[in-house]
């Protein structure tokens, strides 16, 4: 059946968006909208879930399918929703407190069974929803409510976590930048597994400006390192241009003069599909203020998906065994009969 | 097996014909290394061909490899089997046999007086005894007590098999198929389930070793002096039909397999391993054929809550764990409570509190069913009654799952988990249905999640992939009808008074309450779940003690059948036995106020038919004075 | 403030004095950003300075932040004042000031009839009518029904502030402190404890903008012909000493400050945040100087694990949640129930099922409480009647924990959080103290580990750190004194009874119960936890209507005061009203076989004393006819 | 006061240990027994914490204060130990399914706060206390009692998840290898912070021989790779000479002659302490068969702990404010006086 193209319209709700004026999240969630008509993916297989928190109020927006959870499991219904029926697109929602505090477990295992999902990991460093105390992203000494003298937690990097998890797609990008994050979700979307997604993201309520050079077009290039496939690892901000170099596993920054080919002076060029992990792993090792923050997609490998594999497994164990019959079943091992 | 039944024919010659017994209950013991649930299970196969009724019980020690030869490593297990219909696998057996000192020590208090002991005589090494606590050889002593035989069987293997050239601790391996083949002989068991299981399972040397080992052990059985006769049970008198021996594990596995294919609904199982709930997972991974998915998960959040996931997707989602996995699911469950899906959560309680005792038995976990999460959560509880009966209730529960919209809690036990009985295989079709609410159909107009159906209350189950039906559910209050998020106080107070009443209202679809017993009698019993066997053996005993009493067995825990009530009204005194402190009385007490007096034990063992039987007798006496 | 108090001076000049009252109920209600909780606590600051009994309810919308104007963005804030005692934030509030349309639309239908309502005219633009779904301006009809009241706050605000350089909607910003000007001239308020707070929190323009509106707001009350008059009501007759106002959390976080230093023991905190418990975390974490260790974990079952490890090494492990967070903790509560360490555990109950409703309120986890562990899991619980009240339950809590040794649980409720109450500051020698029984000395003797106190069937605490102590403890089943492994029946049936009588013991140590109200009445209501306020208003008000009852509120939930069986006893007619569906009643009935009937509301909103003297009146008409 | 020197004996408890034959865990248990002597800390300041599997049973078997917990939060009952009382030498025992599939969110979150504590993780890649499903590290295609066809799940590296956790301390150590077990639980021992170890563990009765080629002393040259600070990462059987060359992020093994020199052949030299995280990350990465497995310390480096900074914040609100007094707490902020 060949149906009206949809619009961004088509997947607003109808209920009234609950964010702080100012908040990131608009933002993601408008740029979302946008992009979802372009995946031609029919409303009805489309699936959005999320934990507890801001971010995860998510679903209520999008007028899809949507399961606003409990708090850190979303990734785990998600991956029963997506083993049930791999015909869907399932979308998680997620926070840094949710996925990654209370949610950690869920997010490893998720990722290294590679699910075919798209996680959506809103960061902004705070737990916005209970009003204020410091997240696992916090940096230390981040005074917040239930820290009245400063974190003392060193914080995780999202990123180093999922590669450390196994993930098949990651990636990195910023709620402001409209046009990187919905060729982002695009990138995630294409992805066949579980395409991991930090996203920047402004509290300004309760953690202003935590991304602020980032956020900020101005200060972003000469903080941010802007990946893309085949191309050298360049950056900086106006009137300077600098390159990544990595040696013996040990990275750092060669300055080049604007005539400079990089790849000769020794700048690394990404690849995304590194056979190892190692270069994913160096480039999230990569951390403010020392380097630059690399921004895009920094590994997308092939890997089989969980769902294909069970149904796999079920497909051979009905060609080997027949479709299962209960009658059989029950008959089944040894049985005897008692005459009347 | 011409072999054998020539063996069994000259048997009667050398020592005249078998005597007939009518029941008789065995119980093999030994290091978890000899093979004693495997002994069992072979004996148990064989005496159910044999036509006999019977029910087993293994006893393996706890989750933990205990040091060779130390009472904590001893593993048993128990037959009873008769040529009447008996409930449980009798409280003390006529036959122990053991095959080390630990097993014997750990298991002779439970033997019927001068009943038969068969010992191992070559594992009565001084050093053997000592592993096992024994000062001094117990062997003499016991002589006056029991009927002891004492069998070389070590040797007696090694000589049946000399001449193979597997190594000295294969050959061991072998020898408990020896002890087999001689309690074959003594009580006239067919060898051939046996012998087609080893062919099946081995090949080679360990199949030849295994068949001459067992063959030998028959024939030293009726060659020897020392066991001057061999006894028969006759089959028992049984419904005619095709039967099968079934665990309660088993038996939910299949139940589940059962409900997705009655309900035309793909199963999606996640679980998280855990005694002994584990094998309710490992049976339905053999069963992709059936289109059947399993998922281990990570945790119990995860598993229950992929499970829910499934669920939202159209799936029958299915969990299964014990005590603290429970625990663990209660947030999750709450959840689905609140967005009205079906998921059926199987416990198989196990003894605790806490890690507690693992493999052994308990009823702890009812009160946790019902009020284990936060808020007013209702549940539909049942509790299946018989390792066959985990089938039946398993089914009924999905059922109840998918026509009201509901998470529902399904209660098993370690006992029943374990035990297996002999099951007349139902035919499918007469199988009990229940009207289902279908699943919602695509439609244009405007579609309304949280719309109830009149009879059940059940809102519609829209599935994921259906155009036109994209909604959103979650956990925060839902408005009426719409489902939107809301926090008004009516309506707050709407939806948990219409999530009661739906749960309440599966009552309508229960049968009047069953009284078995006497029911003319002045004292009701009242049970659920896994103590029917003993409660019901209890029963019969005091009723030929001159002691006759009223049963019901309840296996809907919440509702409680409409009539239970008026049932209750009837009797002067009311009983109810447990394997906890006391909390089906409780619900009683506070539902009808009437002194429902309870009679528990919590010790990680079922109950003793003997002791319940007496604390029928004490109440009925109570009553008298 | 010489300023202000000529201003009240003049006022009385103008329009004569003010009207003397013995009661006053305020709401102040806007939107989330109108700074509406920041203004009723000042009001309540001031009022508690004139020596009023007060009492008071803040209502913040959902933990969403809404759109501006809407009314699920609507924040309310109510205060009770009184020169008599009273008990509740009252059910009808005698003045609303609402800052939009959407907070008049939320709250109107609750202000008594006639009652005066002040109305910020300013904001009701047709867009902000229609964004509070007004159809059309409610003015008009208003004035038919209420004193009216309407003040252009915004301009007048705005004209106060005029000449500052600060942008105009810092200037908006500071309309609240204008209102309450007006408010402070219409009670006859002191401005003292707002200006100092202004100055402690506020510099330069900003302290400035708000000094000067809330004294223009002020004058404002006392020039304008809007107000006819002012109102006065006189200081309470309340017993003597210092008083402070207190929240239920505040109360909660300083009980576990004093139960530290009382009991002599380091505190250790673990908590997850979670709506309404956050703040007990908050407030803890500002006093790292009582040497207190608060651990923000990463969820719910690391911050109470950590916190039974803490007590393990020696701290008092304390952890708090509500709802979906306590059942988290229940696995690991099992644990410190089976290794009996000490540990208290804080539930502030939230309306549920599930995420439910964050930010509102119910009595839903008594059950959860008592049986939400798998298996025979007993632990201790109390629950706290107001919100000075959580100081001293807390206390006890910990007591009772370190004198059993033993996990308890204490209830407070999303009411008690957040409402606050006039406390007299206690002297500390004068707090309640148990005798607790030392911490284990090093002693080269064989240390058992699960050796008992004779008197309360304690085990030692024994601390790593003491030579000669080293042992290992864990949650599988423990022998009888050595707290060895092992599985044998009679020992498992031991230790699930030492438990239980264990924590039964604790009733030695509970008072007498105390019958208020009339004690020779035939109706008694028992109640628990926060509806205190209500019940005791509700009794004032049924005994004034001729309806007299006794009243039992009980703050130990388990084990029950060991006389209340013969008290109850004592009636012929139970009404226990509780805020779930009846969970108290239930035990009540299971306990001593008596009618409890329930009286019960579930929509997430405290009893009002209304309907609570209602049913009171109810009850005893239907045991009348 | 001095006491008698300690010996193996004093750390052996009087519970018989429950293990099945042949299982690896006992050789881990003795290697311990026989440290803790050199360590030099008195019984009575050691603690054992422990999860739920087999090898959690370990505390039962040392005679030394010990908490065998439940099922994967043994390191938060340890981190609230050690908050309690930082001068108890805490260690934590857990197993693959323990620590990385119900435990996996504990163990990030402690690993990344740096408590000053030990965790071993007794990798056997199976459930062993539950008779034999497979774990998060076992490898795909496992055939199990949970999965009969064959496991599905990708595993996870619990090198790579420890160090994208931010740990501060981690190494690789073999049941079977006394003198290497034992150097690094002595090192373990010495770093301050958490040190992280896996041990490759063997369990005959579930899942024999799964480190087959690295237990076994014959293969195990070949395939693994000895770390040694400051030396170049050289490996290889019999015969052979290999080493591990590092360009741009890739890993890649270089063939060298007896006489080569092999940091000029650019081989890489094991450096425990780098700057960021990108080297111990690149090592991690290395899976066989392509790769020799890494053996011994990968990182260590040094960062504030948890218990440390919580203490100083409590000793600088002491100096500020003085020690806290129950009597001003009560009377602070607003309070009135009510006349008799
Ligand atoms: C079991 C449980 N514990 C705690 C909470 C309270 N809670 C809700 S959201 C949240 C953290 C949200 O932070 P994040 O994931 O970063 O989302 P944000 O609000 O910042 O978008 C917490 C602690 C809960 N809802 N459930
Ligand atoms: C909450 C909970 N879920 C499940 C279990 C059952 N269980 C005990 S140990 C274990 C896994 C043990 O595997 P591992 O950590 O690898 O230890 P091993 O036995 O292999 O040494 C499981 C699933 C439990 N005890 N508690
Ligand atoms: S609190 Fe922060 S994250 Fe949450 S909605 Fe407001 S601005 Fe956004
Ligand atoms: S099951 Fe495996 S891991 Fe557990 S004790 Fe036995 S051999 Fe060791
Ligand atoms: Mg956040
Ligand atoms: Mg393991």
């Amino acid at each position: 059946m060949t149906r009206p193209a949809l619009t961004r319209k088509d997947f607003v709700s109808d209920q009234d968006v609950r964010w702080c004026p100012g908040c990131g999240d608009y933002s993601v969630l408008a740029n979302i909208q946008r992009v979802m008509p372009e995946l031609g993916v029919a409303r009805e297989n489309i699936v959005f879930v999320s934990g507890i928190g801001c971010a995860s109020r998510f679903p209520y927006y999008m007028n899809t399918y949507g399961f606003h959870t409990i708090h850190g499991r979303a990734p785990s219904f998600a991956s029963g929703i997506k083993a049930s029926n791999p015909d869907l697109s399932v979308w998680v929602v997620t926070g840094d407190g949710d996925g990654l505090s209370i949610g950690g477990n869920h997010l490893l295992h998720t990722i290294r069974r590679n699910f075919d999902l798209q996680i959506l990991l809103f960061n902004n460093r705070i737990y916005g929803l209970t009003k204020g105390q410091y997240s696992p992203t916090s940096e230390v000494g981040l005074k917040t409510k239930s820290t009245p003298s400063g974190s003392i937690d060193h914080p995780v990097d999202p990123i180093s976590f999922a590669i450390g998890a196994g993930a098949t797609f990651v990636a990195r990008t910023i709620d402001v930048d409209a046009g990187h994050l919905q060729e982002t979700m695009r990138r995630a979307h294409e992805h066949k597994g579980t395409a991991f997604i930090e996203i920047l993201q402004n509290c300004p309520v309760f953690n202003d400006a935590t991304w602020g050079e980032l956020q900020d077009k101005k200060t972003r290039a000469a903080n941010a390192l802007v990946l893309a496939q085949g191309e050298p690892l360049v950056f900086g901000g106006p009137g300077e241009r600098k390159g990544i170099h990595l040696q013996g596993g040990h990275p750092s920054i060669i300055d080049l003069a604007s005539d400079d080919d990089p790849v000769a002076k020794g700048v690394v060029v990404h690849d995304e599909a590194t056979r190892t992990a190692a270069y994913p792993f160096a480039l999230a090792s990569l951390a403010r203020p020392d380097f630059p923050l690399p921004i895009g997609v920094l590994r997308a490998i092939e890997k089989d998906c969980y769902e294909d594999m069970l149904q796999e497994q079920i497909d051979s164990a009905v060609a080997q065994r027949g479709a299962g019959e209960l009658e059989a079943l029950l008959h089944s091992g040894d049985t005897w009969q008692v005459e009347p | 097996m011409s072999s054998t039944e020539g063996a069994v024919g000259s048997a009667l010659d050398v020592k005249g014909s078998p005597r007939e017994l009518d029941r008789v209950a065995i119980r093999f013991a030994g290091d978890s290394g000899d093979g004693m649930q495997l002994t069992g299970t072979q004996f148990t196969e064989s005496t159910a061909l044999a036509g006999n009724d019977l029910s087993t019980f293994p006893d393996f020690p706890a989750e933990i490899r205990a040091p060779a030869g130390t009472l904590a490593g001893v593993s048993g297990f128990q037959i009873h089997f008769s040529s009447r219909d008996i409930h449980t696998p009798a409280d003390q057996p006529d036959l122990l046999i053991a095959f080390n000192p630990a097993a014997l020590k750990a298991n002779i208090d439970d033997v019927r007086p001068s009943g038969m002991v068969i010992v191992n005589s070559d594992s009565f090494s001084k050093k053997a005894l000592a592993r096992a606590g024994y000062e001094e050889n117990p062997l003499p002593a016991l002589r006056e007590r029991f009927a002891l035989v004492e069998v070389p069987i070590t040797n007696l293997n090694r000589a049946a098999l000399r001449g193979l050239s597997m190594g000295a601790r294969d050959i061991d391996r072998s020898k408990n198929f020896f002890a087999l083949g001689i309690l074959y002989w003594l009580y006239n068991r067919p060898m051939e389930s046996t012998e087609r299981w080893l062919k099946s399972k081995f090949s080679g040397e360990i199949l030849e070793a295994n068949l001459r080992t067992l063959r030998a052990g028959h024939a030293y059985g009726e060659t020897t002096e020392l066991f001057p006769i061999s006894y028969t049970v006759a089959p028992a008198k049984i419904e005619a039909g095709t039967y099968r021996n079934i665990t309660g594990n088993t038996a939910l596995a299949w139940g589940v397999i059962a409900a997705g294919v009655q309900l035309e609904r793909p199963v999606f199982f996640g679980a998280y391993p855990i005694t002994p709930a584990s094998d309710v997972l490992h049976e339905l991974a053999r069963h992709r054929h059936f289109g059947l998915k399993t998922f281990q998960a990570e945790d119990e959040m995860a598993a229950v809550s992929a499970a829910i996931g499934a669920s939202f997707a159209g799936d029958l989602g299915v969990t299964a764990s014990s005590g603290p996995g429970i625990v663990l699911k209660q947030e999750a469950l709450g959840l689905a409570v609140m967005v009205e899906l079906p998921l059926v959560l199987i416990d198989v309680q196990r003894a605790g509190p806490s890690t507690g005792s693992p493999t052994k038995t308990e009823q702890g976990d009812l009160l946790l069913a019902l009020f284990g999460r936060h808020s007013a959560s209702p549940m539909p509880v049942l509790a299946a009654a018989t390792p066959a009966d985990c089938f039946h209730t398993m089914i009924e529960a999905a059922q109840i799952a998918v026509r009201y919209m509901t998470p529902v809690f399904v209660l098993s036990d370690s006992y029943l988990a374990n035990s297996a009985e002999p099951w007349k295989i139902p035919e499918l079709d007469r199988l009990p249905r229940m009207p289902r609410q279908p699943v919602a159909q695509s439609d244009l107009g405007d579609f309304q999640p949280y719309s109830r159906n009149l009879e059940t209350l059940a809102r519609p189950w829209a599935i994921p992939g259906t155009p036109g039906l994209e909604h959103r559910i979650g956990g925060l209050t839902k408005a009426d009808v719409s489902g939107n998020v809301v926090y008004d106080p009516e309506n707050h107070a709407k939806m948990v008074q219409l999530r009661t009443e739906k749960v309440a209202r599966i009552a309508q679809d229960l049968p009047p309450v069953e009284i078995e017993g006497a029911p003319e009698a002045e004292t009701l019993i009242v049970g659920w779940g896994g103590t029917r066997g003993a409660i019901t053996a209890a029963i019969e005993a005091a009723a030929e003690a001159g002691n006759a009493v009223a049963y019901v067995h309840l296996r809907h825990l919440n509702p409680l059948p409409p009539d239970l009530g008026e049932v209750l009204s009837r009797y002067r005194n009311i009983l109810v036995p447990e394997l906890n402190s006391g909390q089906l009385a409780m619900l009683l007490r506070a539902e009808y106020l009437v002194n429902a007096r309870s009679y528990t034990k919590v010790d990680g063992q079922p109950f003793k038919v003997g002791e319940l039987a007496d604390a029928i007798a004490k109440t009925i006496g109570a009553e008298e004075t």
